[in-house]
């Protein structure tokens, strides 16, 4: 039998200057069967073949700057070819602009203040992941922070904009927290994985004087 | 939000997507400029009185440009569009010798190295951008004669230390005076044509 | 004697449309002195006289819209002369575009706001100086705020880019703030002056509960 239709999966650009595809190979019925990916972009009839399919590991073609363009919209497929014939997946279409997937935000630090009033509350400040960055302008990043009592089951998250600190008042003395944080960029674009989890112990003696 | 939701039938960014893109990165490319400009000013040229020579000596001088907002108003979006893309044109050469030449310098600062590479592949892409928006919005074919021509590589690489720094001061100067040139026009053409002079 | 020599002090443009500069006329050792402001500019060998010494007041020179252009060197000399001599001043050099200093920011409003889960959130909105022109995307304004605990000695200062509203997340239940902004022009050009203070209480019982 020819191979049954392949699907992409994803595709993703880390930085709005290059970007990757992943797709799902078709099964082979136990006959060799390869993939070729297609791509064309609007208003142009040219076919053209992915650039590179090594650097992003199996089933992945990946454009570097030269063959990515924000400016258009691209239409791409996968074809399946075995010795009996071949499929062609569903056309993906993809805006390089809206596929932005930063990394997650670094330098995470948890600093617990005393303010005017004796009263406690946790200052959280990170950085913008390295790639983002060093373009700052260019792609300017939202954050959103997410925390819970360590053994409590819901997740409050609390969208802060373009700030990187935040000021927690609201914490129970005695109580461990877990903190994560992740970005997107501001208008188009997908969250970042969230960054690693941190913990933060608010003292029994933080007790707040009503 | 589905990227194209009737299949590829006249699936194609929208001219406010390709004005927004375009804006967003003239922005961009003229911070670059501006910081570099920054940069480079208080690293070389201090008390050197360049800013009283760098006057009228842009390669680029000879193309009338709007210089204030009545003008820049009541220019055709088309002939402002295409002066945009004739400005873009006459910094590719320039912008491949500037990040050659600041290569060269004696220790040349990373942060002045890498702008110069950045802004030279950005201009590039800003320059593909403008060539699709006008292609959108000009019916007929996009007019390739609004360029002026740059011979300033030779003055770059003058022995003579002050009139080498000079000349890229100068370089710099007007990278930066027409990168925001570039940006404030594209500002005023996206109010104009996207948003009814209502931004 | 002949006069000393005058000093320009600034030049500022409040709109991006006109602009004005000032001196400071030199000691006059008791005769009577008068100014004459020149300029060039750039590309012409033509030197005019100020267009216009009445409008912004003394020892001023106001250059209306027909005398304004951007991207432009001037270069501005006062002279001063009085029945012995006369004396100029160093020469001033001016591009319109870096001297912009926009008025501050008007109709600020600050409302208090729930989000879904109970968190006192502050929503603050506010108009561009009505001089300014950001309709016709000829001029494009940048905003930073501040605010700080009213008996508090640190202002926290957020810059907000285009925007002309933000939302205030980590707020601190039972105290009052105050709360400023201003606004420059994108790229180039001095901050304003702060907008007049003005003060918000956050209620106490927005306490969080558990």
């Amino acid at each position: 039998l020819p191979p049954e239709k392949p699907t992409i999966i994803k595709c993703r650009s880390p930085e709005k200057e290059t970007f990757t595809c992943w797709w799902k190979p078709a099964s082979d019925g136990g006959l060799s069967t390869n993939h070729t990916l297609l791509y064309s972009k609007e208003g142009e009839e040219k076919v053209h073949e992915c650039p590179d399919y090594k650097t992003a590991g199996p089933n992945s073609c990946y454009f570097d700057k030269k063959h990515t363009s924000f400016w258009t919209i691209y239409n791409i497929t996968v074809r399946a070819t075995n010795e009996m014939g071949s499929n062609v997946s569903d056309p993906h279409y993809v805006d390089v602009t809206y596929i932005v997937q930063p990394d997650p935000p670094v330098n995470i630090t948890l600093e617990l203040k005393k303010s005017i009033k004796r009263k406690p509350y946790l200052v959280l400040t990170w950085s913008p992941p390295p790639l983002a960055d060093v373009r700052s302008g260019w792609l300017t990043l939202e954050y959103e922070l997410r925390l819970k009592p360590e053994e409590g089951e819901e997740w409050e998250t609390i969208f802060v904009g373009q700030q990187t600190q935040y000021k927690m008042f609201s914490l129970n003395p005695g109580k461990r927290y877990i903190v994560q944080i992740h970005c997107k960029p501001d208008h188009h674009g997908l969250w970042s994985e969230w960054s690693p989890e941190m913990y933060i112990e608010i003292p029994t003696d933080f007790r707040v004087k009503d | 939000l589905p990227i194209c939701p009737n299949g590829s039938v006249n699936c194609q960014l929208s001219l406010e997507e390709l004005f927004d893109r375009a804006v967003k990165l003239s922005h961009y490319i003229h911070f670059l400029s501006s910081e570099m400009f920054n940069e480079f000013d208080e690293r070389y040229a201090q008390g050197r009185g360049f800013i009283a020579k760098a006057v009228n000596s842009c390669h680029t001088a000879s193309l009338t440009t709007p210089e204030d907002k009545e003008q820049t108003q009541q220019i055709h979006h088309e002939d402002l569009l295409n002066l945009i893309l004739g400005v873009l044109r006459s910094w590719n050469d320039p912008l491949v010798h500037l990040a050659s030449e600041v290569q060269r310098m004696k220790e040349a600062p990373e942060t002045i190295l890498w702008k110069a590479v950045e802004i030279e592949e950005q201009n590039k892409r800003l320059l593909e951008g403008m060539e699709k928006i006008v292609g959108r919005v000009q019916s007929g074919v996009v007019e390739n004669d609004i360029y002026t021509p740059w011979d300033g590589l030779p003055s770059l690489q003058l022995d003579d230390e002050d009139s080498r720094l000079f000349a890229f001061y100068n370089l710099l100067h007007c990278l930066r005076r027409d990168s925001h040139k570039i940006d404030n026009y594209l500002k005023v053409l996206k109010c104009r044509l996207i948003h009814d002079n209502n931004c």
